[in-house]
């Protein structure tokens, strides 16, 4: 499975989602500039953390109007994967990928540390290798993760269960805990969490890599004869 | 403007015009003679920068000699923008400290943002990728008003800046004392990983080679504040008076990325980032290193205000610039690296062969000097020192034991001193895991950053406490080395070598004087006996206010190296029922 | 040359942390006549003039410059007036 | 009640990098006519009545909403309009 990691300018975990990829799952991944790619090329497209365009003006706002994010569009149009965490996150809601948008942190402050999450839905193509209701630990580092939706919203994506993780202890002040959310389709998913600093014992947490295992074995079964 | 045209070097000499900008009398007779003429206006400011403490240290000098810089395993020590050690693989660590203690007293968050891009760039220039940020910082008492804004805005700062960048800052210390009550200490360290093969040096070498500037643009920022503060020279225009730096860590980012990508190609000479002095000391420095001469065209230089004048050009401070030594007719292929990140970098010189700093403006030659006696050449001082009469009293003292009545009491109320309480409120602000090689972050006694497909890691720490020093300088600055070795080994590693931050009240003063030596002594002694050359260092003096000196504080930052993942320990109780010893005396 | 002038609040109904935090801040320096505080964005654009402006400063806003989810935006345009 | 309007902006001669990166994105989107970007902060405050009300922003604007270092502020004093 090819993997594209989108890198604008500005972002920062773009390296470390590609580790978590090559070395922890091991499979092939691509560092993909944003000018001047082709996404038909891969089968899975990582828009990673980071602070695309310095986070000036609103996080992701300026990366989401890029020629690379039409292209985002048109793959996620044919279904396939597509994880936007943190920065990546913001540029999923800022270009209308997904509903909502960020609001500042509750505390006003960034904040880094392990959080637990809920993985309250385990249906997804990016979650199917966890345990319904699991409480997993996987950090968070982020200003602006205090997600909003209007009510509507809120009702709608829990109607279609599109919430997928929810924070244990709510950090930021998100409506409705959410941590994680996925498009109607069920193949677009937006956290704050980052499950690639969460891939290897040795960095505190390996329960990130089970996110990136359930992509990998859900695109198995549809395009490995015999998976 | 600064430039009047009235202020002709006849001027400057007979209205003394140069002590404004902290020139002797005796040190512009010493101009005068190594130009055979009088400097216009221009050229005093050049001296005066260069001659300042920060870039010259001419009081230090002396002291710094006494620091063992030297072991089979350093492949750099201090002397360029950063130290650099061999660990094994071809690979080596890249590290230093900087103070950025006065910027941080007058604008808080842009003041401490601005030292940790300062500290990023001296690491990415010398071509190493920077891994992991530490800090020390120091406060008056959190009881006041005012303290309280620059330790909210300073952690702001460093988080701000070093979270966008994407550098992980990893662990730090912070002591809150009376003495730092005006001036606060801001001092940012940062270490990098490089292929010893990439190593760079800012060298202006080959004759007729390009020089190219990239990265921001050049504006009137930190003019007014460094050495200039003449209100007659600056009144007509409250505009044109130089404005506070601001840092911009989206620019560092992109710079970073494009460096890192220019250090492969062979058409790259020399590299090296506009610090204090910006392109003044960048650009001397790199051709003075290099025995050669530079000349510059100033019209070519991308500016950001209107009209700025070559002396208010070359004294800027703008923040997220470098200077770049490219062999004559490769331009190209470097200039295209930085356009894929959006970045200019513009041709506005050339080495030269007559060791001169030639500047020319408005068709004019606005600067003509010997190279050589900016750098090299500048003053040196040796100060008086004296015993303060406080060390003797202490000394003569019987030795006080306290008793404690009830030990969880004490506990609890030591634990409540906000220097020993636990900072995670600021260290929560930190992104110490972005790269995602942190294993253990701010809260353990030395940080570990693994070195990604090696089985071997990184340990990392800044300690001093400056209470021993201020009490006894020689045992307080061994007691520092020692800390912060003790840090390194509890990690499981083995430590390597150590860059210092050294902190002091006006040195004008025989007993501040005296302090600085005394320290600088022990740490010597320490890091002799530990076998920890010091590698890299900064010196940030004059630190005090209404008089009043800080405490001295010789910050140590120390690396070592684990052999092994497997070495790496926590300092953290890991199983009920195992066991508690105590080892030492 | 235009100045444009453009205000960026958020909505009324979406929560502004920012605000509350300043509003707190000046309640606790004593201002307690303070009631609300909204935070919002003001940007200054000098654009070349252009009979479609106002028309080119809307869309700026909605494709860029607010977010339509929480945010409302408004604009004047002035002359700039030459030193 | 009043409703206080207060603008803070950046010195000029201040380095502007949000400023700077909005004008680079709105030429990349096509709008080459915008030659300068500044970004700076709007609040709205909802404050009692009082004949010291501008005396009041003042103080607040210089202690706490603007910093005084990088920053110029200006404000305006309106009435509530009630519903
Ligand atoms: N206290 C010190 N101990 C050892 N070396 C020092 C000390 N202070 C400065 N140096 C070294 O002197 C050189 C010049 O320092 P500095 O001017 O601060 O560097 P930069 O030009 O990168 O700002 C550096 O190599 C630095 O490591």
């Amino acid at each position: 499975m090819k993997f594209a990691v989108i890198v604008f300018p500005g972002s920062n975990c773009d390296r470390d989602m590609y580790h978590a990829v090559t070395n922890a799952l091991e499979e092939e991944a691509e560092l993909v500039w944003y000018q001047g790619a082709n996404l038909a090329n891969y089968d899975a497209i990582l828009l990673p953390g980071g602070f695309s365009y310095g986070d000036y003006l609103r996080s992701g706002a300026i990366a989401s109007t890029s020629d690379i994010v039409t292209q985002v569009k048109e793959q996620a149009a044919l279904g396939k994967p597509i994880l936007g965490v943190c920065n990546g996150f913001q540029i999923l809601l800022e270009s209308g990928l997904l509903p909502g948008a960020m609001l500042q942190n509750k505390k006003l402050k960034f904040m880094c540390h392990q959080e637990g999450l809920r993985v309250v839905n385990n249906t997804t193509m990016f979650t199917s290798n966890y345990v319904q209701d699991a409480i997993v630990s996987i950090p968070i580092a982020h200003q602006e993760g205090n997600y909003y939706c209007d009510e509507a919203t809120l009702a709608s994506l829990q109607a279609n269960n599109q919430i997928v993780f929810t924070y244990q202890t709510n950090p930021n002040g998100s409506v409705a805990d959410i941590a994680g959310i996925v498009n109607e389709a069920g193949n677009v998913l937006g956290m704050m969490p980052h499950p690639e600093r969460a891939s290897e014992a040795i960095l505190g947490s390996a329960d990130g890599l089970k996110l990136f295992q359930s992509i990998l074995e859900n695109w198995r079964k549809v395009y490995v004869a015999g998976a | 403007m600064l430039q009047a045209p009235e202020i002709t070097p006849e001027v400057i000499e007979a209205d003394r015009v140069y002590q404004e900008m902290g020139i002797t009398d005796e040190e512009f007779s010493t101009i005068k003679k190594i130009l055979g003429r009088l400097p216009n206006f221009t050229e005093v400011g050049i001296f005066s920068v260069m001659w300042s403490e920060h870039c010259s240290y001419k009081t230090s000098k002396p002291l710094l000699k006494k620091f063992p810089t030297k072991a089979p395993h350093v492949l750099q020590g201090p002397g360029e923008g950063a130290g650099v050690v061999d660990i094994g693989d071809g690979q080596a660590v890249v590290f230093k400290i900087e103070s950025h203690n006065h910027p941080s007293a007058v604008e808080p968050y842009q003041g401490a943002a601005t030292g940790v891009g300062g500290i990023i760039r001296d690491v990415f220039s010398m071509g190493a990728r920077p891994i992991a940020s530490l800090n020390s910082l120091r406060f008056g008492n959190l009881t006041n008003g005012r303290v309280k804004y620059l330790f909210d805005e300073i952690v702001h700062g460093i988080a701000g800046y070093g979270n966008c960048v994407g550098v992980p800052t990893v662990g730090g210390e912070i002591q809150f004392d009376d003495s730092y009550q005006g001036n606060p200490l801001v001092n940012a360290m940062c270490v990098g990983l490089i292929d010893q093969k990439d190593m760079q040096k800012g060298l202006a070498a080959g004759i007729g080679n390009t020089v190219l500037y990239v990265g921001s643009k050049t504006g009137r920022d930190g003019i007014h504040g460094a050495t200039f503060a003449s209100e007659d020279l600056t009144e007509d225009s409250e505009s044109k008076r130089s404005s506070v730096q601001v840092g911009d860590p989206f620019m560092e980012k992109l710079l970073i990325e494009a460096c890192l990508e220019v250090i492969h190609s062979d058409a790259l000479v020399g590299m090296q980032d506009m610090g204090a002095a910006g392109l003044t000391s960048s650009a001397s420095e790199m051709a003075s290193k290099a025995g050669t001469g530079m000349e510059m065209n100033l019209d070519l230089i991308p500016q950001r205000e209107e009209n700025m004048t070559a002396y208010e050009m070359m004294l800027s401070e703008s923040q997220e610039r470098m200077l770049l030594v490219v062999q004559k007719g490769r331009e190209k292929e470097i200039q295209d690296v930085f356009a894929k990140y959006d970045l200019e970098a513009v041709a506005v010189g050339h080495v030269t062969d007559d060791k001169q700093f030639r500047l020319l403006h408005k068709g004019e030659v606005v600067t003509d000097i010997p190279v050589d006696s900016l750098a090299e050449d500048a003053p040196v001082y040796y100060k008086p020192s004296a015993v303060p009469s406080y060390f003797e009293e202490f000394q003569a003292m019987t030795e006080y034991l306290p008793t404690v009545m009830d030990h969880a009491d004490t506990l609890k109320s030591l634990l409540q001193q906000p220097t020993i309480a636990s900072k995670e409120y600021v260290y929560d602000q930190y992104d110490s895991m972005v790269q995602a090689n942190t294993v253990f972050a701010p809260g353990s006694s030395a940080a570990v950053v693994r070195v990604n497909g090696y089985d071997k890691a990184l340990a990392m720490t800044t300690d001093c406490n400056s209470r021993y020093i201020y009490l006894d300088p020689e045992t307080g600055g061994k007691i520092a080395v020692a800390e912060a070795a003790r840090n390194i080994i509890c990690s499981g590693a083995k430590p390597l070598a150590l860059t210092d931050g050294l902190n002091f009240g006006n040195p004008d003063k025989p007993e501040n004087f005296w302090q600085m030596e005394k320290s600088v002594e022990g740490m010597s002694e320490a890091s002799l006996a530990l076998n920890t050359p010091v590698i890299s260092g900064n010196v940030s003096l004059y630190n005090e206010s209404n008089g009043q000196s800080i405490f001295p504080t010789p910050v140590v930052g120390m690396v070592g190296l684990h052999a092994s993942l497997a070495d790496i320990t926590p300092s953290f109780f890991q199983h009920i029922g195992d066991m508690i010893y105590v080892i030492g005396e | 040359m235009k100045k444009v002038l453009i205000h960026i609040t958020l909505k009324e109904g979406v929560l502004d942390p920012q605000g509350k935090a300043v509003q707190h801040s000046l309640e606790t320096l004593g201002y307690d006549t303070v009631k609300e505080v909204r935070v919002g964005k003001y940007m200054e654009l000098v654009v070349e003039d252009d009979a479609s402006i106002e028309q080119q400063v809307e869309t700026m806003c909605e494709k860029l410059l607010a977010n339509p989810v929480i945010e409302n935006y408004s604009y004047t345009v002035e002359e700039v007036v030459p030193l």
